[in-house]
């Protein structure tokens, strides 16, 4: 399987995220974290796996996977 | 029609709240009379004495309770002994000495039908008691007619039970014509 | 199905009118002496179509024919005094979110268990206020039981019309007693269906947004409109929201629908009461005694006369007002301390001619009764 | 569908506060119904009153928020008129078990065809952190600032007692478990109970100085354990995740659609 | 315990006034905007040697303090809105057994959940009617804290006094705010203690057989005495009866022990009054917002004065009655739609002079809005 | 003492029907309570409304009839204000099981020291004869003329799944076991609930052709069997009888006095 | 152990019997009998093992046994 | 003294509802005065903007919200934006230009500190940052003497945490001074 191809977005809603913290924790590869707003952002994007967790975990609908 | 106010008095199992509601019923269904049906309804009426009020009149009926019938009937001593001073002075009283020994004499017209020992006898069902009083009550008061409430009993009752009911039915008018 | 003439029981009169209006689904539990509704139900709903449940408690048993109100059934709940209490949150909810149901309350004596199967109207004022909060209500009642077929459907009919509750107050005397009732055939006596909304799918569909002529078009649940039901203050679509324009506009739509019709709504009816010089006002059981008294006295030559309320809530005080206008004396007849009495007294320009004549004490309050109060009233003494 | 399509969008960013796990389980109920093919109008969402119960504001389906405690009742009106509709109960823990707690076991006894969601975060949230019937025994809130005497339910156990069809537990940090057992407890047809542990990382968390969202998770990741696993013989006050009942027994709004039929 | 002067809440001063008065058992359900009664009372009455339990629901909650008052303790409850309703039942039964207890209900804009947080008066009526059958009720409030210290232990006194229920009714803006409280040394204020029979042990107790002057002594379970309670009619031992007789006697007193004393127990404050051609009628926080628009009157030369009421039942009808004689207008401020203002009309011999200075919608009554409905009243316009 | 010395004998003949269960739940509880040697004085019972819930009045003690489904709750207030008394709470079923289902389930997991007997005739005697939640599936009563739909509550499994600490069962068909049991119950320090099936003649046996007081009897005897007993074995179907729980765990109403301790 | 100074006479209270015949069905020894009445009555007394059973069954309290 | 009315607004986690307590207790209990204090209570209160209103007096106070304050405290954006413009004609409007731009002028005194960098600069603990910005209304405003506020916090904290906040309250006092 061609890893490239399967790799999608993580699209995060600044307006709704709230900045818990959870899929930064959580993600298995610390893709995540949270900017000097206190929301969430992609830092380490290559490393993403899309386990999909953040996007499961988020509890404002604010991770989308595209 | 005057307006006529009975009451039938008893205990719970003998049937006066179900052959009240059979009276009025035939008076309103089956003769186009006005009629109103009401009872006691209470702790009491577990087990102890049970009445139910019974109007009957062409004309509208407001006020549903008697307050001095026209005919009492009474069906246990207990009930003898708290109602039998109401009857209307020159009404009907009518008794059941296998169930009331009657003490006193009220002003009214007292009758003691061995309606009890005649449906044992004749019929053999002591269920039927109740349609046997019905039949002695209209009998002597010509309030009803007898085919009035057999076909109200037939909307009631399952048919291969009617037969029994008329002929305690019967019973009771023959008991109460004799009772002249 | 023809007219046919029966004989029934107040609480059967009641499954009556309410099975010709059209009733699907009954929740209830037991209560003395409210039960037999519940009891003949449980045989007769199924038989005609509808669902009939006994629930874990009154309060289940109002809020779940508020759910099922929403899927488009019309819908009854009956209870007696400690049931009527515990339903009090429940009716606050449909007055809120506007469902249209059917309460029937058998009044008994209170408070508390009081005495389950005696005789009482003291449950007049808490069917006005039982539940918190500024709201209005529609309440009903009748003495006689084909009166009493027609204002259940009426029930029915304004509960749907105006999308409320509606309580069919009784009490034991009307509810146990038996006479003639007329059934007549459908379609003779008027019955309001559910409005639904004429908005298309896909259209935005506001449930709480009246029409020109007040009403609120419903959608069922599990039709083609998705909305939110909510107790909380809401706008019109029925979503929450802390705008205090919103609260004033929802609370006040609330008491005016109500309200503004208790006259032109008003159900009664008038005996003897042209030339009355003495007006009696009484309703449900208490108004046979009265009539009765009435009439007796009419034979008597005594100028008396009955106004005999249907509807108590909303209180129609125009319409009392103006009947009490010119007597002598009115008396109001109930059984209670006067919780009518006190409306009378309010509605009328005269209110020191208002008396009571009343029994709370669970016997049923007697022509004789009411006749020595008058006497009294009218200085001749008992 | 996008999880985006089930919501009513404009009111959100929603009222939850940041890491309250109330929006997790919100989310995976979606993606459950999405992954069910349900249709839209063919749901109904009844809730109470809690923080929990404000999602029936942000759900676009039939939505029902009801009054505190009652959600199973006004459900069971809705289920028996139209038993063709999939009908949520989402509640907090408050709401099904404190006030709601004869709501929850008749619904259970009757086994009407109703799926009840517990959203549980052990504390009263709405109304600002009192304990509740949860609150396991010593834990701290408002109204038991030295810890609380009461104890507390076991919802499987309670559940199992009084007859639930379909019995089963898992947690927020356990997003893909929420929909998988969502998704049978919503086809099961009777009445389906699913607590979900839900951090209120605002009262519980704080009263309780168990840190915030992310330490409540941690913690229903270390205390929790699937069922019958190892790790629970070796330590048995690990709390068990998974399916404890499925059982297939007549369903109530069905029976009640035959009882007509009965009688004749 | 010296008199020490503190900085309070609402919530927490009615808590200083159950503990001054002796408070031993409480038990409630959180509530909006009532919880912090309970939050505060879980870590204050225990270390005061009492009981604190949080129970299951509103329900259960004045169940228990009604079981816990029979053992001979103080108690209370507090509730807003929807456990008010909740707690109908409840009260009827506390009423017929005639049991001693306090309730607070802090009220929030109803019907249903309405709007939690917000302010509002729309209970009043229910306070008086909520639960089914005949009754009365003692109910009061208060306008400012001091007065609320005063009036908590006032509730338990009447509750003691009279063995009735006693509710004590706010508003969020009382319950929430904070302001100087002194709290007087322990003596300095009356406090009422339980009555306990004198009749010795073996001799017959009668627990509903009233003294000469009309109070019932009790005696604790599991005291001397052994009798039963219930919420059935019930005779001077305690013990269901069906005689409509022993029912006449109790429902006569358990109404008149109340209404009797509408005036003679009316607690009330009169500011600006002796000279006022226009007279505001209020209570609870919207009588703030009136003494502030009376003060600013006077001060600006309008002959304009206050009567707040801290006794809303039984309404005492004859001082209201007298207040109002000789106005130009009588202006009832209050948020509802007018449910004292109709006890005011009801009271009034000229019920034409008597209008409502209201609003409902959740928004706080200012100073403003009275203003602008007196000028209108008196023809001026906003 | 005999039993009369604990009755309030003015008021007998009771109004219980001829053949009612109730009275031989009553006088066997009399006994347990005289074979403990308790002052009447000590001793408060607490009813709800019902058939079962007139007993407040026959007994001599300390007594309050309450309303319907809460006996519980008032009960609750008593204990903890005075955990020196031994609380009483005799219901009906659909008293303790129906509308007071909550109370119920709450008193058992706060395990506060009260004994719950539950006088279970399956049926609400008081009101005429309708299903009650322990009406067994597809037996008759007034608002069930065909047979419920309902599914009963089995109430030994239900206290067992909301935490009671001692739970039994008997019938009248054994009143000595009744006796004992509730001796066993009441020197119980927690919750404790004790399941008595008690024959309803009036509705119960009439609505379901079931005969009179000993036919209903018999059926107690025949169909229910000691726990864990050979016969069980043989036909699962039978009812079992005796102590299913009995366990000691911390009191609600003495933790209730500790708690101002606790605090400073 | 001598059986008759063991023998317990049972008392039964005419006022308070209902006739509900639970002591007649389940006595061991069938001592008891419905009267004309419907009250119940000692019949066979010389049969009664003195094993209380009626009196602890008896739901009317009506038994007793001295 | 004249009636003042004060108005703190902010979010939840800012404190401004507890200084808004200290402040009104303080001149009660302290400085003899009457206070009322009353705060926005309702589903805002949750995350969104907070805002509590005092009125100090030396007569009773019966209205107990203010509707032009005297002095207005905005301490978030969302605050300023909602309250600014209720700031009494001639007032005093206190920002912490951390926290709020300040967008238009008001017709009052409207004053920028930098409270919250001070507090993080000169003590590193956030949770004080309420009391600096009591310390410098009061050095503002003279509506209250410092050692008030202290004994108040010696009531409701712990001894460990006095001189935190007392140092908080100095440095707002400081500010407070500087910006004359
Ligand atoms: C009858 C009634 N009682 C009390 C309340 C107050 N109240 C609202 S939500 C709630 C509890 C919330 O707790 P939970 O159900 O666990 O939900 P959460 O907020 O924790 O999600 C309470 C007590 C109410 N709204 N109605
Ligand atoms: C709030 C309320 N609802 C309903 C009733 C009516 N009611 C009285 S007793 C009873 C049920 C009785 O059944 P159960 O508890 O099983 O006792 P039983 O009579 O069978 O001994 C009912 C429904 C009531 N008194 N109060
Ligand atoms: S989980 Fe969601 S809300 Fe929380 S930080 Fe990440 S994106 Fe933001
Ligand atoms: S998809 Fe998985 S790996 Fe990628 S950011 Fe999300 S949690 Fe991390
Ligand atoms: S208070 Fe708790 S339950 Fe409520 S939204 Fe906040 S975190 Fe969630
Ligand atoms: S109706 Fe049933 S439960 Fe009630 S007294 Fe009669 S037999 Fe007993
Ligand atoms: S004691 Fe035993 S043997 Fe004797 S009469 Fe009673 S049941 Fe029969
Ligand atoms: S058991 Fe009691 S009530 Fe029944 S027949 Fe025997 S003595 Fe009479
Ligand atoms: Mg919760
Ligand atoms: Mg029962």
């Amino acid at each position: 399987m061609g890893e490239k191809q399967l790799k999608k977005k993580i699209i995060i809603d600044r307006e709704w995220c709230k900045g818990c913290r959870i899929c930064v924790a959580f993600c298995p590869k610390k893709v995540l974290v949270l900017d000097e707003e206190d929301k969430a952002c992609w830092k380490n994007s290559e490393d993403c796996i899309n386990c999909g967790l953040c996007e499961l975990r988020c509890p404002d609908l604010a991770i989308e996977m595209a | 029609m005057q307006t006529k106010g009975i009451v039938f008095s008893g205990s719970g199992g003998q049937g006066v709240i179900t052959a009240s509601i059979i009276m009025a019923e035939a008076a309103v269904i089956r003769e186009g009379l006005n009629a109103v049906q009401t009872q006691v309804y209470g702790p009491e009426a577990r087990g102890g004495a049970t009445r139910a009020d019974i109007i009957i009149s062409d004309q509208l009926i407001h006020y549903p309770k008697v307050i001095n019938p026209h005919v009492l009937v009474c069906l246990t001593q207990e009930a003898y002994g708290k109602f039998s001073g109401i009857v209307r002075p020159g009404g009907l009283l009518l008794m059941d000495p296998h169930f009331v020994r009657s003490a006193h004499k009220v002003n009214a017209r007292q009758v003691e039908l061995n309606m009890y020992k005649g449906v044992m006898e004749r019929i053999g069902k002591p269920i039927v008691f109740n349609i046997c009083m019905l039949g002695a009550l209209i009998s002597m008061t010509g309030l009803l007619k007898a085919e009035s409430i057999i076909s109200v009993l037939k909307t009631k009752i399952a048919p291969e039970f009617i037969e029994l009911n008329r002929a305690a039915l019967e019973l009771g008018l023959e008991l109460g014509s004799n009772s002249e | 199905m023809e007219s046919t003439v029966k004989f029934l029981q107040g609480s059967e009169t009641v499954v009556e009118g309410a099975l010709y209006a059209g009733l699907q689904f009954y929740a209830g539990y037991p209560i003395t002496p409210s039960t037999e509704i519940s009891e003949i139900l449980s045989e007769r709903l199924p038989l005609a179509g509808g669902k009939f449940i006994q629930m874990e408690d009154e309060i289940a048993s109002i809020c779940s024919i508020i759910g099922s109100s929403l899927t488009g059934s019309k819908v009854m709940t009956a209870t007696s005094g400690p049931g009527f209490s515990l339903m009090q949150e429940g009716i606050g909810y449909a007055i809120m979110a506007e469902i249209p149901l059917v309460l029937v309350n058998v009044q008994r004596v209170g408070p508390s268990t009081g005495a389950p199967t005696a005789v009482a109207q003291g449950d007049v004022m808490q069917a006005r206020w039982g539940t918190h909060g500024e709201h209005a209500i529609f309440c009903l009642t009748a003495s006689n039981l084909q009166d009493l077929f027609r204002l259940t459907i009426e029930a029915f009919n304004l509960a749907e019309t105006y999308r409320s509750p509606v309580i069919l107050i009784l009490d034991e005397i009307v509810a146990h007693m038996r006479e003639k009732v007329i059934v007549p055939e459908a379609g003779e006596i008027e019955v309001v269906e559910r409005l639904h909304t004429s908005v298309p799918e896909g259209t935005e569909y506001h449930p709480y947004l009246p029409r020109e002529d007040g009403r609120l078009p419903m959608s069922d649940f599990g039709g083609k409109h998705r909305y939110n039901v909510t107790g909380l203050i809401h706008d019109m679509w029925g979503f929450p929201s802390n705008d205090s324009k919103v609260a004033y506009d929802l609370l006040r739509h609330l008491v005016d629908k109500i309200e503004h019709r208790a006259d032109s709504l008003a159900q009664y009816k008038e005996y003897f009461t042209d030339d009355a010089e003495d007006l009696l006002i009484s309703y449900g059981s208490s108004a046979r005694s009265a009539l009765h008294m009435v009439e007796r006295c009419r034979q008597r030559g005594m100028s008396v006369g009955l106004l005999e309320l249907q509807s108590l809530w909303p209180f129609p005080k125009e319409t009392v007002k103006s009947k009490c206008e010119g007597r002598n004396h009115v008396l109001v007849v109930e059984m209670n301390t006067g919780q009518i009495s006190k409306e009378v007294s309010q509605a009328s320009s005269e209110p020191d001619k208002v008396y009571l004549a009343n029994r709370f004490d669970g016997a049923f309050i007697s022509p004789e009764d009411i006749m020595q109060i008058l006497n009294t009233v009218q200085g001749k003494g008992i | 569908m996008s999880v985006k399509d089930y919501i009513r969008q404009r009111f959100f960013p929603h009222i939850w506060c940041a890491g309250c796990g109330h929006g997790i389980v919100m989310s995976n109920m979606i993606r459950a119904i999405d992954q069910l093919g349900m249709a839209k109008n063919e749901v109904v969402v009844v809730s109470g009153i809690g923080c929990s119960s404000r999602i029936t504001g942000y759900l676009d389906f039939h939505t029902l928020h009801t009054i505190h405690g009652r959600a199973l009742a006004f459900a069971t009106g809705v289920k028996i008129s139209r038993p063709d509709l999939t009908v949520l109960v989402p509640m907090g823990d408050g709401d099904a078990l404190s006030i709601g707690g004869n709501h929850f076991i008749h619904a259970a006894r009757r086994n009407i065809d109703i799926t009840a969601i517990i959203m549980n975060n052990s504390i009263y949230g709405m109304t600002g952190g009192q304990h509740s019937p949860t609150t396991p025994f010593g834990m701290k809130a408002t109204t038991a600032t030295c810890g609380t005497i009461d104890n507390e339910f076991d919802i499987v156990n309670l559940a199992l007692g009084v007859g639930a069809s379909f019995v089963a537990r898992t947690t927020t940090y356990h997003p893909k478990e929420v929909s998988d057992i969502l998704k049978k407890a919503i086809v099961h047809k009777g009445f389906s109970v699913v607590e979900v542990m839900s951090q209120c990382p605002t009262y519980y968390g704080r009263k309780n100085n168990m840190g915030y969202a992310v330490d409540l998770m941690t913690y229903y990741k270390e205390k929790t354990t699937p069922m019958g696993s190892k790790r629970k013989q070796e330590d048995p006050k690990l709390i068990e995740r998974g399916i404890f009942m499925e059982e297939s027994r007549p369903e109530y709004a069905h029976l009640c659609t035959l009882t007509d039929q009965r009688q004749t």
